[in-house]
């Protein structure tokens, strides 16, 4: 193999390693103003002695370096991903477009509104549709991604109880729920108390009467959960939550499932979160950014961010769109400026692009998938060795457990995942949520089309039976991508996170 | 079906078949039909791609972008020339539309990118770990009151009036949730952060200290002497910097601060109308294990070979969960990207030459403006001064496409006529010359 | 060093060395003393990256674009909505960056694409066999009549004068080299052409005849009548087509046509004031082998697997030379890859609509400008009408940033009073009433 | 292997195999006029019957199949790629950008003039930049690539000697000439004769003289010529030509040597062509887009093709830009509007990029490069096998020949060129010029770094290793390609020229 492939063995380089003294990717601006030396323009004590070891690299080759390294990367143009919970349905392309025009990427955040009212209105319109689509009537669209927006909500909840003069410690979260949901919980100043799962895979009611206390804040619940299930007691938690004064946070995160169906306010809850970044077709980027807009009823409304966009005037097209900074019981900024601006762009024109009717038919495609491959994963060749978690009709995501393979096979569900990489599909969010054993958590989202799923069982189906034959083969892979498997703790043990020269 | 689904009535049917189901509705046949919505949801309907085109275009052309006027405006972000590179390396696919980099064997493009990007924040700031990004400016402030929260458990911050307001605002938004409490220092009569002040306001239960260089003003702060009061009584010294001007400035890691923080707009990122951008955050060695947000890391594949990968998760929300040292999850890794592309665009030289001009056109422009000056003292890219006829400027500037730059009333009514200069590369000596006819031309008076 | 080298001192010297030569000069010794250059070009010095930008886009800004009037104008090339996934896949390295795919095994994308578009291609037109393109629409009239000398020996070129002027321009032009000669054939009163003309202008020694579908001035020909007369003596019959109305429009390969060749702009390319744009060429079966240009063809590999190369090279000039088949080398991958993801983005169903949406709205505007029809006749995206102050007309329409169409005067003294009016999905109801309100509204006198 | 892959047999897919009955990527705009039936509107005879077979597909699968197709291509951007005569340099992404400005991308080519000034502006700069590399004072930019160029080049030629009554029927071209050059003699209705090479790769000056007598229209050279040799005798060349009443034609593809250091003009050529797509940086986009302007003297000037753009009015900034469609003698037009604007503006953005100094600079490092690689391969364990064709100083290319390996190592030129394609590198252009046996023409271009020239050096040497002790393992190379080496007889045997359904 390494005789057939020479390149099979190349290192990786850094950009910084690439460098040689003298190359040059930028020119400067012709210098236009007297040339001052630089020492008698800045004090001593602060001028920098060396400069930053950045890379010297013409053009031509500093192009190369990053096109060489995209091409190492899996991405969502290339094929399948049914990353649970991430919701990484196709990008399009036309967001890229609008958002790319002069008038949105090169406008200035502290532009005087009256020369910014294209933005603000784009804004105020993002806020009607999400607002409407949450079934709650405020909006900020101020959070930077989902676990910002979740602080956001709690810094409210604290506000709204402060203002009545309640005193809360507490917050609950189930056993089920997201990671960020408990660490937030912490950063807002909060107490985590966790709520059992019922047999069904919903919230245990008994566990949740006994723990909503008065001193509980909220509770903080993805509906449908984390195992893609729907919850049905929703209406009895909520009444539950209510009843102790706490409020019920919504990890809008599971979004995807419910657009157009059914809507979080209306099931009772405060607060929502959106990730524009997985339900509303923000490219993830690789890691952000992503946006965390949040929603809330009447009574939240007042402690809302500053500054929040509203329309002065009639509704007949001689309305004004301000930035309203005069908020007295508001919670501030969480961050600067308006937020994410450019990703409300992309959001918004997405929300036009679908409009009410294929804003529906996403949900309605995203639980149909989700269906459709749970039902391929259950045939027998699989469902012996990646039992679904919760034998439910599902929503948009699902969960199975690795339990059988390991037992049977002796392959771990990260082997499995491993090996799907040499079949080019992503595999799933593996080892949550945390109380399936072994979990393989699917969401294929709406954008797929039958054959990927059925590619997706059949690539499955391939390497349990890879397994049963050789499970040293599943276990050592993967074998075709840029590198194999890595030494992660030997990376958290001696950490090396920079180059040095 | 929409543009984005591919479910033929074909498919429907078989798999309909394949589940056992009649049709879609029964998959929701958990959601009490109590909660179920009853009507369409009320949005428009959806719209060709050419339809949501042109109404998005028609929307951005009502808003006077940073090409359509000379414009002055800083405070935070700034109009700087982003290489056309950027634009074709951010819009592949391989970069714009992977998740957060979960398998590494299929993600050492993003995670390399993160470590690359890692290096040159440590070098800008002079210190020696740097995250791989956060969500922007402020919050980048306000994650190192957490860390500082965490590592100290006091409960006091100590906040320069130089720090950005919005830092400021998110640093006391955040507190409150940290169980914390700010304290702001006032800015000398020159408009830097006052050292006697400062050193008076921190105590014991001091947990950090937080400057800006150059300051909101534009001000090169003394940042050694800051640090230095600073830490007395062991508090952290936080210091949100312009990594543009890291590339003149003496970095914040030679002078005793623990914590750099920063907004990275200026770095190859857009406008954008204030986001998406990213905040950097580096810090002394000692705080490896309490930094928040990814952080990539080197390490060898089962081959031997040399690989990157997200390193120290037990730090992170996900592993750790309500003992996380922060809650980020995802953050901003594609507008990072932008920024080592940017950084490595510039080179070592160019980062330079780039601080320089800016530094030289920023004092010739003080001059010129032949206004009072807020801060006199030494600036790089900004300053404020006070103009007598604020609102007559901007009405005859206005009228000529050119933006003076940002008014400080409402955030310092101490400066009730303070008026913010930003400049950058973009800014030529004629744009400056114009500004100051702008200036020199009172209201009814011929210049 | 410029940005786009890497040569520095050390690389100089250390290759200077290994060369054997003490400078760069001495690498120029072989040019005459007396024919170098004695003196530095007189160019001015070059630019920084963003000095460029700026100059370019100052330039650009005293052009007015598509989007910045409400714009009839179209003879030839036409105002489509390209979709946004085409500016994505064209930016990628992987398809603008290549050569022609001279190594298949490393250019299976290149060649699939071209095997893809040759196929759309032959659907459009109803021949079986299409290159992957030629220059652009009028060049490839041209390259139809040089395989019609090949093919038939004669010298004779007869062409309608429906066809685009530019097409009959470029005709004359190589006829010249290829020693052939053009007759052209009139139209008749109804703007169509002219059948018996043209039956009587095609005799023993004519090698071609063109039309072109829909003719210059919009009308829908009666290809198969044209098509039977032309053939008569052997000739070879060539239509001109616009692709995008051959989705509706009875294939010229289904009515006798042998080589239907075009202009492809309107394949999801930019309007780029005339060019880059590609050139399409098909031609029944036994042309294969006199085809101009590219021809990619499906084969398989050692092992059996499916893949593309460049086939039939022995037609080209750089394996045939004087005796290839044309002599074009470099044609138009990059738009025709453009073309064929156009295509497929429309789709089976998408293409009829968008050329119903086209031909209802030119129907629709031929009778609200309520004027003398030049060609009354069936029309699909354009026609022709007599406009009594056309002048006026211009006049009154650029005032409000409205452009009227195409001025037929120039190139058909006959309608020294015509104006020639587009229609494509971007010009809505409203913007046709809106001309219709400029028709009506004479100079001085109120609508 | 294919066990460790399992997507190694993948097969290829076209989109049309794609399609599935129903999908769609494009939404139409809503019709806002009267559904009048298209059969009202059509004569029946011209309506189609069957709709065309294009593909029905989603555009998330729409973008997938593209950009999964686009991975399959070796490009520019990935690495070096050394194809002699092609001038593979950097293609700089700023020119993109300047391209796709509305102002210039969105601009319809029959706008009036007064409307595009900016556009006919930067035509006319260029039009200027361009005499002024090639010494050449009146340019066309019409033609379309460069062997259109060499079209019009032999059309003015026509049209000039006609104009003076003179009847001419030959054209010479060297025996290295690239092949355009001879299918364009024929297609402009002239006799080629060969003119042989002299022992140091100029042309042979007697043989010249023989042939050029006066029924001979044109010598079309290329100087440096196709052996990346300058013809020291270019004078003497242009007399004897002169002398004959002939014209002496420029074929610009090699101009990337020479700029700023010597013009075509100066040399005694009459016309010359360029090709931007070579020297100035237009992307080669798989095969095209191109542009190949023409530059010529005082003499040729009046038979231009139309329409010309001229400057009217004075030099201060007063002067308005036209187009000349008013040229009595001109040979017409060669193509629709007037030329491939968009190239234009690309390569203009370059030369201002560049200016005087830069451009120059260009050549120097294009000449410097291809020597020191030269020297590189000509070092023993190499040369031996792969000896330069013509031994001396060469210009931005050189030629090897792969005589040596074919005898003593039983691999052809084709062999090392195919097993160039597993180390990830582009092979030089094989097999030509003619008059080389097993040539490789190696073009490096200024923009490679040392590093790479002396990485391609490296594989050289590696591939004739390998080729010494396993000729078979280069002879059976790729390897690691999407696929390996193709029947491209078969293909041509029966041409199989698209997909059936
Ligand atoms: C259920 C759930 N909640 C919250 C989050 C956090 O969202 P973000 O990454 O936008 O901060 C995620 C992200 O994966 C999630 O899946
Ligand atoms: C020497 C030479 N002449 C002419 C040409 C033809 O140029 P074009 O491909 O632009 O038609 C080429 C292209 O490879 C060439 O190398």
């Amino acid at each position: 193999m390494t005789e057939l492939d020479p390149r099979a063995r190349d290192e990786a380089v850094t950009i910084f390693e690439r460098s040689r003294a003298g190359r040059r990717a930028f020119v400067p601006p012709v210098t236009d103003v007297p040339e001052v030396p630089v020492s008698e323009l800045l004090p001593a004590s602060q001028l920098r002695e060396r400069p930053a070891e950045l890379p010297e690299i013409s053009e031509p080759e500093l192009v190369r370096h990053y096109v060489t390294l995209s091409s190492k990367n899996f991405h969502l143009d290339e094929g399948f991903y049914p990353l649970g919970s991430c919701t990484m349905k196709h990008n399009p392309k036309l967001n890229e477009r609008v958002a790319a025009l002069p008038g949105n990427a090169r406008l200035h955040p502290l532009q005087d509104p009256e020369y910014a009212q294209g933005a603000l209105e784009l804004m105020w319109r993002l806020q009607g549709a999400l607002a409407e689509i949450a079934g709650l009537p405020h909006v900020s669209l101020q959070p930077s991604a989902g676990s910002h927006g979740e602080l956001a909500g709690l810094l409210l909840t604290r506000a709204y109880h402060e203002e009545r003069g309640e005193r809360k410690t507490k917050v609950l979260t189930p056993d089920t729920a997201h990671g960020t949901n408990p660490a937030t919980v912490t950063m807002a100043g909060y107490q985590v108390v966790k709520v059992g799962t019922a047999p069904d895979g919903g919230v245990d009611l008994d566990d949740l009467r006994a723990k909503a206390t008065d001193d509980v804040a909220c509770l903080m619940l993805t509906n449908p959960n984390t195992l893609g299930l729907f919850d049905r007691n929703i209406e009895e938690i909520a009444r539950i939550v209510h009843e102790a004064g706490a409020t019920l946070y919504y990890d809008g995160a599971n979004l995807n499932a419910i657009m157009g169906i059914a809507r979080p306010g209306d099931m009772g809850f405060d607060i929502v979160h959106y990730n524009l970044h997985k339900t509303f077709t923000q490219p993830h980027g690789g890691g952000g950014p992503g946006a965390g807009p949040i929603a809330v009823s009447d009574r939240i409304e007042p402690f809302l961010p500053t500054p929040q966009v509203l329309r002065r005037g009639g509704d007949n097209g001689a309305g004004r769109f301000v930035l309203d900074h005069d908020r007295p019981k508001s919670i501030g900024k969480l961050r600067g400026f308006q937020g994410n601006f450019g990703v409300f762009v992309r959001s918004y024109a997405y929300i036009r692009s679908l409009g009410a009717d294929g804003l529906k038919d996403a949900s309605q495609v995203a639980v149909l998938n989700a269906n459709y491959l749970k039902a391929r994963l259950a045939e027998p060749g699989i469902a012996e060795y990646l039992p679904i978690a919760f034998d439910r009709t599902c929503m948009h995501e699902f969960v199975l457990s690795g339990r059988g393979a390991k037992e049977k096979l002796g392959v771990r569900t990260l082997d499995i995942a491993k090996r799907m990489l040499d079949y080019r599909v992503h595999p799933p969010t593996v080892y949550f949520p945390l109380l399936v054993d072994e979990a393989l958590m699917i969401e294929p989202t709406e954008t797929e089309p039958r054959e990927r799923l059925d590619e997706f069982a059949d690539i499955v189906r391939a390497i349990l039976e890879e397994a049963a034959e050789d499970p040293e083969l599943v276990r050592n892979a993967p074998y075709t991508t840029p590198v194999r498997r890595l030494d992660e703790a030997a990376a958290a043990k001696r950490p090396v996170v920079r180059w040095w020269p | 079906m929409s543009r984005y689904t591919s479910i033929t009535e074909q498919d429907l049917e078989a798999m309909l078949g394949a589940i056992g189901v009649g049709s879609v509705e029964e998959l929701f046949a958990d959601i009490p039909e109590s909660v179920r919505l009853d009507r369409e949801i009320d949005l428009p309907p959806g719209l060709s791609e050419q339809e949501v085109y042109e109404h998005l275009a028609a929307l951005a052309a009502r808003n006077r972008h940073a090409d359509a006027e000379v414009g002055f405006l800083g405070a935070g972000m700034y109009d700087h020339y982003v290489p056309a590179l950027i634009d074709n390396l951010l819009s592949r696919s391989e970069f714009l539309t992977p998740y957060t980099p979960y398998q590494p064997e299929i993600s050492q493009g993003g995670l390399q990118v993160m470590f690359e990007f890692q290096t040159a924040i440590s070098e800008l700031t002079g210190l020696p770990v740097s995250n791989a990004s956060v969500y922007e400016g402020p919050s980048a402030v306000a994650a190192a009151a957490y860390l500082a929260k965490l590592e100290t458990r006091r409960t006091k911050l100590v906040a320069s009036r130089g720090l950005h307001p919005h830092s400021r605002a998110a640093l006391a938004t955040h507190a409150v949730g940290y169980g914390m409490e700010v304290e702001e220092v006032a800015l000398t009569g020159e408009g830097a952060t006052d050292l006697e002040a400062l050193a008076a306001a921190v105590d014991d239960d001091t947990a950090a200290v937080f400057v800006q260089q150059p300051n909101f003003l534009g001000t090169v702060e003394e940042l050694g002497e800051l640090a230095e009061a600073g830490r007395r009584t062991g508090a952290l010294v936080v210091c949100a910097a312009d990594p543009l001007a890291l590339g003149i400035l003496k970095p914040p890691g030679e002078q005793g601060v623990d914590i750099c923080v920063g907004e990275g707009q200026t770095l190859g990122n857009r406008l954008d109308f204030g986001g998406p951008s990213f905040g950097f955050f580096a810090a002394a060695e000692r705080f490896l294990r309490k930094m928040p947000g990814r952080i990539a890391g080197e390490t060898r594949d089962v081959d031997g070979r040399r690989g990157f990968v997200l390193t120290l998760q037990t730090r992170e929300q996900h592993i750790r969960r309500e003992k996380a040292t922060h809650n980020i999850c995802t953050a901003q890794a594609l507008n990072a990207l932008a920024g080592v592309v940017y950084l490595s665009w510039l080179g070592k030289r160019g980062l330079v030459e780039l601080a320089e001009l800016m530094l030289r056109r920023t004092h010739y422009a003080r001059e010129a403006l032949g206004l009072e000056a807020i801060n006199p003292g030494p600036v790089v890219r900004e300053f404020a001064v006070r103009v007598p006829d604020l609102d007559g400027l901007f009405e005859r500037a206005r009228a000529e496409r050119v933006n003076p730059g940002y008014r400080l009333g409402r955030d310092y009514p101490e400066y009730e006529d303070g008026l913010l200069v930003a400049i950058t590369e973009r800014r030529t000596r004629d744009d400056i010359d114009r500004l100051a006819r702008l200036v020199r031309e009172r209201a009814g008076v011929a210049a």
